[in-house]
């Protein structure tokens, strides 16, 4: 058997959570292995179509191919349709591609996050050989257990009585949602110490949708490139280094 | 099976409710080491212990000697402790870093600092730096480095100023600038850059750019006052900065012959900033089963009832 | 099927027989082996190697430094090994990891470069394509399990734009305003980023230059696999610059004042 | 630790401190019982839970409340949080090289000239003494409760909403761990009273 | 079935993929008119089942089994999730499948919400327990497959001959790794039919199974309150209180219930369940089904 | 392979433990009593490696016995069972520690109460209304969550282990086919037919 180990783990945590309209799909930008931090700035996160992004984290070699690999079949995909591949359909290409390496998987735990053809937000996760499931929220890499009970708490109410007389909302606004992902990303940063440096949070917005709860948001970059579709952002924040 | 007389397993029946000792000698304990081997065997995972990734680090300067440590303690890739000390203090002017196993750096420490006080009681002395170096490489030789600390020693004493690296297995080091931990590396490039014989002014500049990641106003204006200090703290940022393992504050002791001056979070560049959101929870967010209130005494008052005189007759 | 949870998802252990037969499927394969399977060589493990390899950006380009020692084992092998490497007129490649890899490599390229030279169509290699080809092929190599044993800094300026960029055996790349391989990620690298880091666009050639020759001779005090003579590649608009040998000046004389290692004074 | 699972977490407030843990014993992914007791008082003011194997935190418990109760008879007085989480540490360290497999974590008030004072420590297993200003953990969820606490704890709460966060904070925690859970209880710690509450939380 | 017959064919099954593989350079290296398309990555059906990457190592197996996870060695990171407690019974109103809702990697729950039962088409059900991603693989395959033969027969697939097809399609994979522990459930020609299908190639007809950790707790309710001729109701609420006993006591089972009833006209979902919701309140809002709520203020003390 | 279960009702705890003793793939004793009484309140079946057992088990009840006779009144069941388990902890630290899994039940007379633990070898100890030690308890105890009632009186409460025992025999691989049954109440110790 040979001593070659052909996987590393290159450290980061990706998180996406999914609105009435909008989904949010972030990750930290920092890139390490072992003890040593690699870069700074890695991005974790990629623009598949104005209305999917697909966040990766594991293995970056591995990683970085999926991506590459995912966005050369939804650009056949264009040509040979004339239209982007709707949400639902690139998660089932990304089981099929992933399972495809079942015997030699890809250390990759995808999310896939955007805006289904009904309008309405959607994150699918992925394990690294293919299983997924479509959520609301969703949080992988080494601090996903640091970040996810804190999702389930926040975003889904778990375990929170709801006064009497009320109920709990089924979507946060997307101002709310923004504040949670960046208080995540600031608690793990905290503790875990594969995360840090930079976090990117791209936000895709429904067709048709205002830009509420972007307003006031320092730093918004738009990156859509087709008209009247679905809308798409990067936000950036600066990380603690150490 | 074993042929001829059989040996019993041998096992003595125990008195009915004994005791182990109620007073124990000194030293480890290894009752549960036979039982931990068996558990492991079973799939019981032994589970972590606290480790400091750690950037220690040491300098001899003009007057003295300096020390610095980061304050992040791990366990495995879990921050266990933001802000922990690893400046343990051996004697007034002898003081050490640790950095591995941080019980062990803890209670060796300890172990030796009153060593070395009974030492000093003994000979009427202030202590020196090599009697502690001894009786630390001693005591971890005889374990031979499963007692995991790696330890950065400095002090100053009537002979002068001295500096160690004592490593697990007892093997010591002297040298005028050393670094020790997973940021040693990364310390070390520090030193050999900056550092200079009788360290106090006309230090050539780190690098013809300024450092970048700590600004000076964090520091606080002592700081200004020696060089050294600037150096050794840089040597612990450039850890905690790059080394995954060091992170959060600086530490900092600067011992010379007439003061010690310990320097407890001297710099501080990873504050948390402010959260987005405030979160609190709604009385009775949370559904219970069952409530039990103790109260407790709060305070006594003692109020003397006088009872009859007493008969003296 | 195997209902203990942990266990799935993986292949059972077949060592030991749990059913006490022998289906077809798991017979021990005791048919003859071919002769000539175990010799087809894979590198495994790196032979001669170079060290780190140091990278920045600066005011108009990229500098890269590496030295001039390829070793065996612990053996300085050979003391003038160039492990910087220009490719076209826009690209320099620096190597560390296995020599002999190094230089298929640098074969590999020279065709690359011929097959887009015979194309004549004006279009030429820069280093953006470069190191994305190379990234292609160590991952490809990885996926064979067939790795290429280096770790590679690929930096170039063309079109105005400077690139500086890493990939290594796995295939993993990143990129960065500095960039070390190596021994040089762990000694080197906080020196760079520290002098580096925010000032990509002021450092002129000169400062860029010091900066790496500092880091240099601290890597040759603390790193025992490395050589004071090395190498820097200047890459700016002007093209590709690879020096001659320099020799670092180094000092050593701390060591007059330390006495033995422990309570020894004399 | 996943041997029999459990987690434990306390949290610093304003004028009081509280401790928690979650009430499952299991034998790995069998759950046995629904009401194993982690955390126990040491003096009034002091409590500390072990997180770990069962049979240790047992013999532990019986361990801590023979030697504290040495300590009241010789001093006549009752151990300070700080002094017992260094007995507690001092302990564990005896047993350096055959641990048992216990990670405490001590809560209490300190009785200092200006008043009481909240105290909470942890210890690794082998008696590494983390004093935190703000919460420690320990047992399966650890890593799942520094996430949540890092992000819901606030400074300054008082006993009710101490209460709240350190409830959400370990019942959001353990329901992402498969070895702990099976309910919860709380102890909230003030001046002048302990009220310890068992929490509804969920049973798979 | 050319992969069976290559099987035979050549050797040890792990020589044998590679071999398959020989010519593919990359993973999905084939460039098939089929890459361009819709129909995902599972190729053109003609050509028989879809070619997987195999490592170039000796033994492909050890290969895998050294880097996906391992109770015995957490260092492996490729955490693949994990399905925990199915079952499935038949009785006089059809077939009931139940199942649980978490998936697990290592001692995190990765998911609380995981679709376990695999709706293959309107009249067969595929229940998950195992490796998550083969079992949802495979059924979507097999579910292209139940459509093609009925394009191609003008009725429906027996569900004998489904599981028979899923039974042949993982056999021929095993000993690499595949983990499948699947009910096939329906409702054919021959009435409701419930068919057990594994990895290692078993294949069993029956009329009660549950799979996967937490299934001998299933058993424990499920046997004792099984028979032919439960109403519907009663079924219904055995199936859900098998899958809470399970997800009571097995730390791998949990979250929630999904509960599924096989008709002759085909399947209908009945309910997702809260595993906690029925501990304490039951699936209405009635008696919760947990010993301590059922039993509460009951003592077995005597009064003196 | 080995089973135990135990149980409590009204006044009562039910103890029953399979009376096989195997060796390798042979079974040498159909009818070996694993239950060992302690006292005349108080039940222990154990199981384990063999040779361990019933060393530890006569260890136990005759220390348990020395404590009567020096104190004239035995040990109460919650006592025992701290006792036990400390026993077992102890022994686990020794080069050859005592590989025994335990189910004690006693009944309490001064509080009227039938007490029952659950003892791995390790020396955890819990108490609980109804326990099994064995490949069994996989199959028994989902099974009790759902029948056990702590009121039932002794045939309901007998008819509650019978299906445990008719589970364990419907389910396991090798399951034992004999069982010992012996319940304690406030008049003693007694075995009874199922």
């Amino acid at each position: 058997m040979s001593s070659f180990n052909p996987y590393t783990q290159n450290g980061g945590t990706i998180l996406a959570i999914a609105g009435a309209d909008f989904s949010v799909v972030a990750g930290d930008t920092r890139q390490s292995e072992g003890y040593n931090i690699q870069t700074r700035y890695a991005p974790k996160v990629f623009r598949l179509t104005d209305r999917a992004v697909l966040a990766v984290n594991g293995f970056a070699a591995d990683g970085n191919m999926f991506v590459k690999k995912v966005k050369q079949r939804l650009e056949w995909y264009r040509h040979a349709h004339a239209k982007d591949m709707p949400l639902r359909s690139i998660a089932r290409l990304i089981q099929t591609m992933l399972y495809s390496r079942r015997f030699f998987p890809y250390y990759v735990y995808n999310i896939l996050g955007g805006i289904e053809e009904d309008g309405s937000g959607a994150v699918y996760s992925f394990d690294p050989v293919g299983s997924y499931e479509r959520e609301t929220c969703r949080a992988a890499g080494p601090a996903q257990s640091l970040l996810q009970p804190f999702l389930d708490n926040q975003i889904y109410f778990k375990n929170q009585q709801p006064a009497p007389g009320m109920s709990h909302p089924t979507h946060l606004p997307l101002q709310a949602v923004l504040a949670l992902v960046i208080d995540s990303f600031t608690s793990a940063t905290e503790r875990h110490i594969e995360v840090g440096d930079g976090l990117e949070m791209y936000i895709i917005l429904g067709k048709g949708r205002g830009l509420q709860g972007l307003e006031g948001v320092k730093g918004v970059q738009e990156l859509t490139i087709s008209e009247d579709g679905e809308r798409i952002f990067v936000v950036r924040r600066e990380l603690k280094k150490d | 099976m074993e042929c001829g007389v059989r040996c019993p397993r041998r096992r003595r029946v125990r008195p009915f409710c004994t005791q182990t000792a109620m007073y124990r000698g000194p030293g480890f304990d290894f009752s549960n080491s036979l039982r931990n081997d068996f558990l492991q065997h079973k799939g019981v995972a032994l589970p972590k212990a606290t480790s400091t990734g750690t950037t220690i680090v040491g300098c001899i300067f003009k007057d003295g000697i300096i020390l610095g440590a980061d304050t992040r303690a791990t366990e495995g890739e879990i921050v266990a402790d933001k802000n922990c000390e690893k400046i343990h203090y051996i004697a007034e002017s002898i003081r050490c870093c640790g950095a591995g196993t941080a019980a062990d750096t803890e209670f060796v420490t300890a172990a030796i600092s009153s060593n070395i006080e009974l030492h000093a009681l003994s000979t009427g002395r202030k202590p020196r730096v090599v009697a502690a170096m001894t009786m630390l490489k001693q005591y971890l030789f005889q374990y031979q480095g499963h007692v995991g600390a790696a330890l950065v020693l400095g002090g100053v004493d009537s002979t002068g100023a001295h500096l160690f690296t004592v490593h697990p297995h007892g093997s010591t080091d002297k040298l005028p600038y050393v670094t020790m931990g997973s940021g040693s590396l990364a310390a070390m490039a520090v030193f050999e850059n900056g550092w200079k014989p009788n360290m106090e002014v006309g230090r050539q500049p780190l690098s013809p750019a300024l450092p970048s990641w700590y600004s000076n106003d964090n520091v606080r204006p002592a700081v200004q006052r020696e060089e050294a200090l600037k150096l050794v703290c840089d040597a612990v940022a450039a850890g905690i900065f790059n080394d995954l393992g060091s992170g959060s504050n600086i530490d900092a002791c600067v011992i010379t012959a007439t003061h010690t001056e310990m320097l407890r979070n001297f710099v501080k560049p990873n504050e948390r900033v402010a959260k987005e959101l405030k979160y609190g929870f709604r009385h009775g967010t949370t559904a219970i089963k069952s409530e039990h209130i103790r109260s407790l005494v709060v305070s006594e008052e003692i109020t003397p009832i006088r009872g009859e005189a007493m008969d003296v007759s | 099927m195997d209902h203990f949870p942990t266990n799935w998802g993986r292949p059972r252990n077949d060592m030991f027989d749990a059913y006490g037969t022998y289906p077809i499927h798991q017979r021990p394969d005791n048919r003859p082996k071919d002769t000539f399977a175990d010799s087809v060589q894979r590198t495994q493990q790196p032979i001669v190697t170079g060290t780190s390899v140091l990278a920045i950006k600066f005011k108009d380009g990229i500098m890269m430094a590496a030295d001039n020692l390829a070793s065996y084992g612990s053996l300085a092998r050979f003391k003038d090994v160039q492990r910087l490497h220009p490719v076209g007129r826009y690209t320099v490649i620096g190597a560390g990891g296995d020599m002999s890899d190094f230089q298929h490599i640098q074969h590999i390229l020279e065709e690359v470069q011929i097959a887009e030279s015979t194309q004549q169509d004006g279009h030429e290699l820069g280093p953006v394509e470069i190191h994305e080809y190379m990234s292609q092929v160590m991952y490809a190599r990885r996926s064979k399990l067939d790795p290429l044993w280096n770790s590679l800094l690929i930096g170039g300026f063309k079109d105005g734009k400077r690139f500086l960029s890493y990939v290594d055996l796995l295939g993993t790349t990143y990129s960065a305003s500095t960039l070390a391989t190596g021994f040089g990620a762990y000694i080197a690298q906080p020196l760079l980023r520290k002098a580096v880091e925010g000032h990509e666009d002021d450092l002129t050639a000169e400062q860029a230059q010091n900066i790496l020759e500092y880091c240099m001779r601290v890597l040759f005090y603390r790193d025992a696999r490395s050589l004071d003579k090395y190498q820097i590649a200047t890459i700016t608009a002007e093209g590709v610059n690879i020096s001659g040998s320099l020799k670092l000046q180094t000092s050593w004389d701390f060591a007059e004042n330390i006495r033995g290692y422990g309570a020894q004074t004399q | 630790m996943e041997y029999n699972g459990g987690s434990v977490i306390a949290m610093v407030g304003k004028d009081c401190v509280a401790i928690a843990s979650d009430l499952r014993f299991g034998n790995q992914a069998l759950g046995i019982a629904s009401n194993f007791q982690r955390i126990f008082p040491v003096t009034d003011r002091t409590y500390v839970g072990l997180a770990g194997l069962g049979t240790d935190v047992t013999t532990l418990r019986e361990r801590f409340r023979y030697r504290v109760n040495m300590y009241t008879i010789k001093e006549e007085r009752d151990i300070e949080p700080q002094t017992f989480a260094h007995l507690v540490s001092s302990t564990l360290y005896e047993h350096r090289f055959g641990p048992y497999f216990v990670e405490p974590v001590i809560a209490g008030l300190e009785n200092t000239s200006s008043g009481s004072k909240p105290f909470i420590a942890a210890a690794d297993l082998i008696g590494c003494l983390n004093f935190a200003k703000d919460f420690v953990v320990a047992g399966t969820a650890s890593s799942k409760l520094y996430g949540l606490a890092e992000g819901l704890w606030e400074p300054d709460l008082g006993p009710e909403d101490l209460f709240e966060t350190i409830s959400q904070t370990l019942l959001n925690g353990v329901d992402r761990d498969a070895f702990s859970g099976w309910g919860a209880v709380v102890h909230v710690i003030t001046k002048d009273r302990v009220v310890t509450r068992t929490l509804k939380g969920r049973m798979d | 079935m050319n992969s069976l017959i290559q099987r035979f064919a050549g050797s040890s099954s792990g020589i044998e993929l590679q071999k398959r593989n020989a010519t593919v350079v990359d993973d999905d290296g084939e460039l098939s008119d089929v890459m361009w398309g819709s129909m995902a990555g599972f190729g053109s059906l003609a050509k028989g089942v879809p070619t997987f990457t195999v490592p170039s190592v000796p033994d492909p197996a050890a290969f895998l089994r050294l880097h996906t996870d391992d109770h015995a060695d957490p260092s492996c990171r490729i955490k693949i999730q994990h399905g925990t407690t199915t079952l499935a019974f038949r009785y006089q109103g059809g077939v009931i499948v139940a199942v649980d809702s978490r998936a697990t990697a290592g001692n995190y729950i990765a998911s609380g919400t995981v679709k376990k039962v695999i709706e293959i088409n309107p009249y067969l059900l595929g229940t998950m327990a195992g490796g998550a991603a083969d079992c949802q693989f495979w059924e979507t395959y097999l579910g292209m497959h139940c459509r093609l033969h009925e394009l191609r027969n003008h009725e429906r697939i027996s569900v004998s001959a489904a599981s028979k097809y899923l039974s042949n399609l993982v056999y021929s994979y095993k000993g690499m790794g595949l983990s499948m522990g699947t009910m096939i459930c329906g409702w054919d020609k021959t009435g409701p039919a419930i068919f057990y299908v594994d990895s290692d190639g078993t294949r069993l007809r029956g009329d009660l199974f549950s799979v996967g950790s937490g299934s001998t707790f299933a058993y424990g309710v499920l046997d004792q309150g099984y028979r032919w001729d439960l109403t519907d109701e009663e079924a219904q609420e055995l199936g859900r209180r098998s899958i809470y006993a399970a997800g009571h006591r097995d730390a791998f089972s949990g979250n929630s219930c999904n509960l599924y009833h096989v008709k002759e006209r085909g399947w209908e979902f009945i309910g997702n369940y809260d595993i906690n919701k029925l501990h304490y309140d039951g699936p209405g809002n009635g008696q919760g089904y947990g010993y301590e709520v059922r039993v509460e203020g009951k003592t077995s003390a005597v009064a003196a | 392979m080995e089973t135990s279960f135990a149980l409590t009702g009204k006044g009562y705890v039910i103890i029953a433990a399979d009376t096989t003793a195997a060796r390798s793939i042979v079974k040498m004793k159909v009818d070996e009593d694993k239950i060992k009484e302690l006292g005349t309140h108080l039940l222990m079946a154990y199981s384990g490696e063999p040779g361990d057992t019933v060393q530890f088990a006569e260890y136990v009840e005759r220390n348990i016995r020395l404590y009567q006779i020096r104190n004239l009144y035995p040990l109460r069941p919650p006592a025992a069972a701290s006792w036990i388990r400390r026993s077992l902890a102890q022994s686990l630290r020794s080069r050859n520690p005592y590989s025994v899994n335990l189910l004690l039940g006693g009944y309490d007379q001064a509080e009227n109460k039938p007490n029952l633990y659950w003892i791995d070898y390790l020396g955890s100890v819990v108490e609980v209304p109804f326990a099994a030690h064995g490949y069994g308890s996989y199959f028994a105890l989902s099974l009790l969550d759902r029948y056990h009632d702590p009121e039932a009186p002794l045939e309901e409460g007998l008819a509650t282990l019978k299906r445990c025992l008719d589970e364990v025999a419907k389910r396991l691989v090798v399951s034992p086919s004999k069982y010992m049954v012996k319940v304690v109440d406030k008049d003693g110790v007694r075995e009874v037919e199922i």
